[in-house]
């Protein structure tokens, strides 16, 4: 069989290691002897010995920032000309790397795009490519090859990371312009990409934890990027950790995996599961356990409750990170994961109800910390851990298109809400913070206009992307069996606050009176092309991402369930034969309902969320004094949510500190007492005894050879006795 | 004899003899001249290292026993010979003490100043003796090798290590030395039980295999084995020397220590307790993967709380010599092959962190973490290779830990899912006590003025980590070269241990043993 | 004919008088004699039996011991002289360094 | 004949080892020693071992004994300057214990017999060479490295430190 273009799809995450490989070079000979003689420190010798195999795992090896950013280089501080004037001529290989790692990702895109093109003409059924390039672990019945697949799922996910993907390494080459550790940064990105492709194109369960880890230790690596921080580092810190929690689950699930079906390929275990339903092996309580422990993996990742925690500090790293990292592309790898084992989930109706119940907990929750952040992209975070909560509400619905038709309407606002973010941010010199901005819509028109786009969308309103995907998902909680009337009333709350939010945020940054440091204000400046281009491709897909899946009642064909039916249809099909399993598919589901509901409930919901508006509107444009007042007067309220409900420290208290203690007195008290007390005890005896015994020893040879003598004769006496005695 | 057909047919004992050869000749070198002695020693690690490269290539994959086998009767009167041999347990442990041996030698260039025709002449008895215990298939053998371990370590701690050494090399030395003598006490009655019943005095391994022992003697031997090798390995409760050991050793002899003496001890475990002892070692099982599981959780905890950087990872190895442990008394092919890899990986990681402390300790003269932070800003390019170390410690996909990790507890879960469980929490809290010394010790802001001249690795540092790095990435990548050639070998393992253990289940009443009751009932046979 | 038991109590009583000089004199040369003479005791013994029983080894015994007793009595000497130079005495009871 | 030579050699060996023991001056115990050596070199040769007595007579009397001369002469302790011997309790003692040595010694010697019987010419030239260039040639090497190492030491002792 011919293949066509298809067998290149090993390029797809090539090419971005290619471009880790050839950064990580430039990053080590080129950028690190430049940066450390900026700083005036001495560049060893030995440079010979680096090579680019070093590439694949490369942490930048460069110092981030020269001295004269100092302690405020922290928030993403670009102060324009300001603090700058002393610096040298931009080096050669900013240049190169400035075109390498944008185009090594768009390259990747072209070549994804192709392949996706070329799998869309086969029939729907065949539409399953799997290229396997090499054995990689193989023990007596296990065997991992690094294998790619491309079927209907993974050429979504493909596609949206490599081309919102390219569109933020484009705009990172304008917003990191400034930045020291240029190639260190690209490094850092190019192997995310990598890492998250391997992710969503792997065959098995074991080669896409690869890229799971890959994509943590990117996250951490680039969350930390200004590591002089301590509060980047920190915050890198905490992801990678309470990712590695999650990661212990998949893990466990791996394992519960293999030893059931005898594979961690995707197309075996999933072929499988009815065949291991029947004859019992594959018990509903195996079911759950696989799948609870992937849903904790999924968690972590994915920052749901209750390992959330990690995603609004990440907003450490620079922003448009946040946009690719925790927004658009890793943060969805928990959906993705659940939604590609859908098989597995749709036989537990009780890990589908966790799903379901910490989705729509998660996305109200998340949602009304919201309310009160100032910091501009700590509401953004919690946006997204909000919106994913919204994915995962749709996975344990059994809408696993749903969400991943969400998955990829949010992948293009909120990503442009964060480079949006990040343009106001990189416009006033690095500042974060709501309350010093405000009125800047005449300063960035362009990032205003798109941002603006983008917030429409995500509030849901008709004929915006966001709508379609999260009208879908409410529709899905409401109609679908595994859903329910109090989740959708969650769901439907948590969208109106939302809306409420994201104005908030709008109104704060872009309308009113300048808060702005007047200092800061005079270098106020619209991006430059690179940042406002992606801006604008960003806020069209905003806008049409949705039309490919206008659900049937509103006269739409939807495509988008079209293609990924494949994927989920056999699915249902062989889920049906669970009992708890029936009818879970959520494209038969509506059926059963009069499309006047389904109207009704949209229109319902567009009203909620119309209503957050209006609240936004109504305390943010017209009585502006209203939000402190009502601050004051539920101080404790108040005080719990801009504390974020005090999670943070809850954690701190009752997991850290326990577990450092417990640490500490087990060394000391465990260690250094118990153990080395009865080994050094036992030397002290031995060591007691022979300062008796030592006193017969006189020191004079005369009386050595006497008790020699003595000995010999006593020993001759004995053997003279048993010759005597036998 | 020419030089290629010593080689051809004395290549294993050429492997143990050369390093001798070397330290003897280093003997007639002046005292003065270091930079000789220095370059001598080098090449005649590096010379061993490609010799034993060609084991590889003369190895063959498809067999299962000993290969390139040499066989001379050495007492004949009391059955005892020079056997020596490699199969696909030994061969990769054998390769990383070749491989590790040069780094370290070049790590030493400017660590040891005094006395550096000694600390040579040291390490290249030490290199012969670890060889040795890697290649020795006769239990004479195997023993004076052990030992003679223990010496070149003792003097290289005491001699050339921190301020408590004294006490640091008393104790390992005795810790180490109490399980050995029990152990030698096994292996004699071992070799009277054989002639019991064969009537033939022999010290030859492979005989000693064919051996059917009764459950009872079995239990006592291995319990004499299993505190000779626990206390290397070290196994929780038996490792404290460890922490002292390392902290107090010269960069050099922790490599060394971390690397492939505590390789001794499980690869002890593996050749000579869980093989001679089946129905023994399957009885201990639950006690020592309790053990192992406490000394993943234990370690790490510990480890967390450490101030000193050394001493950290001494605690890091505790919890992942636990991981061996555990992979090994799985008794499974998956368990025992990621257990292998595993010792190896530990011992590029492990060296290679080791190595990395010494980098700054050599520059700052302190371990002290808190002496640190904001390094990555003045060197680099060691920040790089930490990073890379540390990500291979934590067992980051793509790097050699992973691997290990994976089939190990992958081994386990399907004997014990609830140890595999316990077990794989030791992975999160690896991240945390690595991540956590990386960014007090790397990030932040310089706050300690003497950090600020500090000098990035030189040339000959990249030089002696870069092979490591490339390893770790190797492993991490395409294990397949190494996995392939443990096949045969532990498949036969396995294959014997389920032979021997489901024969005295058979010739046993039954409730003689608790393994009756625990350990087959419950389980199929585990493969 | 000679019992061979005559040897043996000829190699006793010389051994015994070695034994004698060792522990009961003070002069170390003396002592060093004694050890000789008790290194002669024991190679009548090796020889007397070497011959009665036929075997070579004892007279192979008997030349090793010789050759002991040569490196002993150079080495004893030496020390002798280098103990001198630094003591002044060749007292044995003046020599009480061994305990510390 | 052989038991009169026999009592009369070990006699003189006996009476020399005495007066080895009982002199005061160094010299008079040498001289003495190599009467003792010469006697039982005589018995030697009456057990046919002719050239362990060749050896015997070589090595101690000629190379040993001269060496203690020699370093007698060296030293040259002067009279009042040799040490005092006095009777102490571990000394007594000691001559007592040796004395019961000889006496366990002699009844051990008498309970275990041997084949009474002519000599076998074990200690001749060429039984010795045989058996020390075969069966014992190893020992025999290592013989030369002990003599080796004991004239490296008695030089590195002897050596005056400067």
């Amino acid at each position: 069989m011919v293949n066509g273009i298809l067998d290149y799809l090993w390029l797809v995450p090539a090419l971005p290691l290619l471009g880790v490989v050839l950064n990580g070079a430039i990053a080590l000979f080129a950028e690190r002897p430049f940066l450390l003689r900026e700083a005036g420190l001495p560049v060893p010798g030995g440079l010979g010995h680096g090579d680019a195999s070093h590439g694949p795992s490369a942490h930048g090896t460069s110092a981030p920032l020269s001295g004269q950013h100092g302690a405020s280089s922290a928030a993403d501080s670009h102060g324009h000309g300001d603090s700058h004037g002393g610096h040298h001529e931009t080096p050669a290989y900013r240049k190169l790397v400035a075109f390498l790692a944008p185009a090594v990702v768009g390259a990747s895109f072209v070549v994804a795009l192709l392949c996706v093109l070329s799998l869309a003409s086969r029939p729907a059924d065949g539409r399953t490519f799997v290229q396997i390039l090499f054995p990689w672990i193989q023990a007596g019945s296990l065997l991992v090859p690094a294998a790619l697949q491309l079927d209907a799922l993974s050429s979504v996910m493909a596609l949206v990371v490599t081309g919102v993907g390219f569109l933020i390494h484009v705009y990172s080459v304008g917003y990191m312009s400034h930045e020291r550790a240029f190639a260190r940064y690209f490094v850092c990105l190019n192997l995310f990409m990598f890492a998250m492709l391997t992710l969503v194109l792997a065959n098995n369960y074991l080669l896409m934890f690869v890229g799971w880890e890959g994509v943590g230790l990117c996250s951490y690596l680039l969350i930390g990027f200004w590591y002089e921080k301590q509060s980047a580092s920190d915050a890198g810190k905490k992801a990678f950790v309470v990712n590695r929690i999650g990661d212990f689950g998949v893990l466990l699930a791996m394992f519960l995996v293999f030893w059931t079906f005898g594979s961690l390929s995707f197309t075996e275990v999933f072929a499988k599961v009815p065949l291991l339903r029947e004859s019992g092996v594959l018990t509903t309580g195996l079911a759950t356990a696989i799948t609870l422990l992937l849903f904790l993996g999924a968690t972590g990742k994915s920052a749901q409750i209750p390992l959330y925690v990690w995603l609004p500090d990440a907003m450490e790293g620079p922003t448009p990170v946040s946009a690719l990292i925790h927004a658009a592309t890793m943060v969805t790898a928990g959906v993705y994961m659940v939604a590609r084992s859908s098989a597995l989930f749709l036989l537990a109706p009780d890990t589908m109800m966790v799903v379901a119940v910490i989705g729509a907990v998660t996305a109200i929750f998340s949602a009304t910390i919201g309310i009160c952040q100032t910091d501009i992209k700590r509401v953004l975070a919690y946006s997204t851990v909000s919106q994913l909560g919204y994915m995962f509400l749709a996975c344990g619905v059994g809408a696993f298109t749903a969400a991943i038709f969400h998955l990829m309407t949010h992948a293009f606002f909120k990503a442009l809400l964060f480079l949006g973010s990040g343009s106001v941010i990189h416009a006033l010199s690095g500042e974060q913070d709501m309350r010093k901005m405000g009125g800047l819509k005449k300063y960035v028109p362009v990032t205003f206009a798109t941002m603006f786009v983008a917030t429409l969308a995500i509030a849901g309103i008709p004929g915006l992307s966001g709508f379609f995907s999260k009208d879908e998902i409410l529709w899905q909680t409401f109609s679908s069996s595994h859903g329910s009337p109090v989740l959708w009333v969650v769901a439907a709350l948590a969208a109106g606050i939302t809306a409420f939010y994201m104005f908030r945020l709008v109104f704060l940054t872009f309308f009113g009176k300048s808060r702005m440091d007047p200092e800061v204000e005079k270098h106020a400046h619209e991006s430059p092309w690179t940042m406002t281009v992606p801006l604008s491709i960003l806020a069209i897909l905003s806008v049409a991402g949705g039309w490919i899946g206008i659900p049937a009642v509103l006269g739409g064909s939807n495509l988008f369930e079209h293609w990924l039916a494949p994927v989920f249809h056999p699915v249902a099909a062989a889920g049906a034969h669970g009992a708890a399993a029936a009818g879970a598919h959520g494209a038969s589901v509506p059926v059963h309902h009069p499309a006047a509901l389904e109207l009704g409930l949209m229109a319902l919901s567009v009203g909620i969320a119309l209503c957050g508006i209006g609240l936004a509107y109504f305390l943010y444009r017209v009585r502006t004094g209203k939000p402190a007042e009502i601050a004051k007067q539920w101080p404790t309220l108040y005080d719990v949510v801009y504390h974020k409900y005090y999670v943070d420290e809850f954690y701190e208290w009752a997991v850290i500190r326990r577990i450092v203690n417990v640490s500490t007195g087990l060394w000391q008290m465990f260690d250094a007492l118990f153990i080395d007390g009865i080994v050094n005890g036992v030397a002290d005896l031995v060591r007691s005894a022979g300062g008796r015994v030592r006193r017969l020893q006189g020191g004079v040879v005369g009386g050595y050879a006497f008790s020699l003598l003595a000995g010999a004769v006593l020993l001759v006496g004995y053997i003279l006795y048993r010759s005597v005695v036998q | 004899m020419t030089g290629v057909a010593l080689l051809d047919q004395h290549l294993l004992s050429v492997l143990i003899g050369l390093p001798l050869i070397g330290a003897a000749l280093l003997l007639f070198f002046p005292r003065e001249g270091n930079g000789a002695i220095r370059n001598f020693t080098l090449l005649v690690t590096v010379v061993e290292f490609l010799l034993s490269l060609s084991v590889v290539a003369r190895f063959d994959v498809a067999a299962a026993g000993m290969q390139l086998v040499e066989r001379v009767p050495w007492i004949p009167q009391y059955g005892i010979s020079y056997i020596v041999g490699v199969d696909g347990i030994s061969l990769w442990i054998l390769m990383l003490t070749t491989f590790i041996m040069p780094i370290t030698i070049l790590s030493t260039w400017s660590a040891v100043a005094k006395n550096v025709k000694e600390f040579m002449v040291f390490m290249l008895v030490l290199e012969t003796a670890m060889v040795g215990v890697f290649l020795a298939t006769d239990l004479f053998l195997f023993y004076i090798f052990w030992e003679l371990v223990l010496i070149p370590m003792y003097f290289l701690i005491g001699v050339w290590g921190g301020e408590r050494r004294i006490y640091a090399a008393i104790k390992f030395f005795l810790y180490t030395f109490a399980g050995s003598v029990l152990m030698l006490v096994a292996i004699i009655a071992l070799y009277f039980h054989h002639h019991a019943v064969t009537g033939v005095y022999t010290m030859d391994l492979m005989k000693l295999y064919e051996l059917t022992i009764p459950v009872k003697l079995q239990l006592w031997l291995f319990a004499a084995f299993f505190l000779a090798f626990a206390f290397k390995v070290p196994m929780f409760p038996f490792h404290t020397w460890l922490p002292d050991a390392h902290v107090e050793a010269p960069t050099a002899g922790s490599v060394i220590l971390a690397a492939v003496l505590l390789k001794m001890g499980t690869y002890g475990f593996l050749r000579f307790a869980m093989a001679l002892f089946p129905v023994a070692a399957a009885d201990w099982t639950p006690l020592i993967a309790v053990l192992a599981v406490i000394g993943i959780i234990y370690g790490a905890l510990v480890a967390m709380v450490q101030k000193d950087v050394k001493k950290l990872v001494a605690y890091s190895s505790v919890s992942h010599l636990g991981f061996v442990m555990l992979g090994l008394f799985a008794f499974n092919l998956q368990g025992i092959e990621g257990a292998i890899l595993q010792m190896v990986n530990h011992g590029i990681s492990t060296g290679a962190l080791f190595l990395i402390v010494g980098i700054i300790y050599e520059r700052r003269h302190t371990r002290l973490i808190s002496e640190f932070g904001g390094l990555a800003k003045v060197v680099p390019l060691f920040c790089f290779c930490f990073m890379v170390v540390t990500l291979s410690s934590i067992g980051v996909p793509g790097t050699n830990g992973f691997v290990g990790e994976f089939l190990i507890l992958l081994g386990v879960f399907k004997v014990q899912k609830w140890f595999a469980v316990v077990a794989a929490t030791g992975v999160i809290f690896a991240a945390v006590y690595m991540l956590w010394m990386f960014q007090r010790v790397m990030y932040g802001k310089i706050t300690n003025e003497e950090n600020l001249r500090l000098a990035d690795m030189n040339g000959r540092e990249v030089a002696y980590m870069l092979p490591l790095l490339l390893f770790i990435l190797w492993i991490g990548v395409y294990p397949q070269p190494f996995l392939r050639r443990m096949d045969a070998s532990v498949n036969a393992f396995v294959t014997r241990f389920e032979a021997k253990k489901q024969a005295a289940l058979a010739g046993s009443p039954a409730g003689e043993t608790v393994l009756v009751r625990y350990f087959d009932v419950k389980k199929g046979g585990a493969r | 004919m000679i019992a061979p038991s005559a040897y043996l109590l000829l190699s006793a009583i010389l051994f015994g008088i070695g034994v004698v000089g060792v522990v009961a004199r003070k002069n170390i040369l003396i002592i060093l004699m004694s050890v000789e003479l008790m290194l002669n005791g024991v190679n009548v013994a090796f020889v007397a039996a070497g011959s009665y029983l036929g075997d070579t080894a004892g007279g192979v015994f008997a030349f090793m011991v010789m050759t002991v007793a040569a490196a002993e009595a150079a080495v004893g000497l030496a020390l002798l002289i280098a103990l001198y130079r630094l003591k002044e005495t060749i007292d044995i009871t003046e020599l009480k360094v061994l305990k510390w | 004949m052989e038991t009169v030579l026999f009592i009369l050699f070990g006699a003189i060996a006996v009476c020399g080892a005495i007066m080895v023991v009982t002199r005061k001056s160094p010299m008079a115990s040498a001289l003495y020693l190599i009467l003792t050596l010469f006697a039982v070199a005589a018995l030697f040769v009456l057990r046919q071992a002719h050239f362990l007595a060749a050896i015997q007579v070589i090595v101690y009397a000629g190379a040993v004994v001269v060496l203690f001369v020699f370093v007698i002469m060296l030293i040259n302790v002067p009279e009042d300057r040799l040490p005092v011997e006095r009777a102490t309790t571990t000394r007594v003692l000691g001559v007592i214990a040796a004395g019961f040595f000889v006496l366990e010694s002699a009844v051990l010697a008498r309970r275990y017999w041997m084949p009474k019987g002519p000599a076998a010419e074990v200690g001749t030239v060429e039984a010795v060479g045989r058996a020390l260039f075969t069966d014992y040639l190893l020992a025999f090497e290592i013989t030369s490295v002990l003599l080796l190492a004991a004239v490296i030491g008695a030089i590195a002792l002897a050596k005056r430190k400067t």
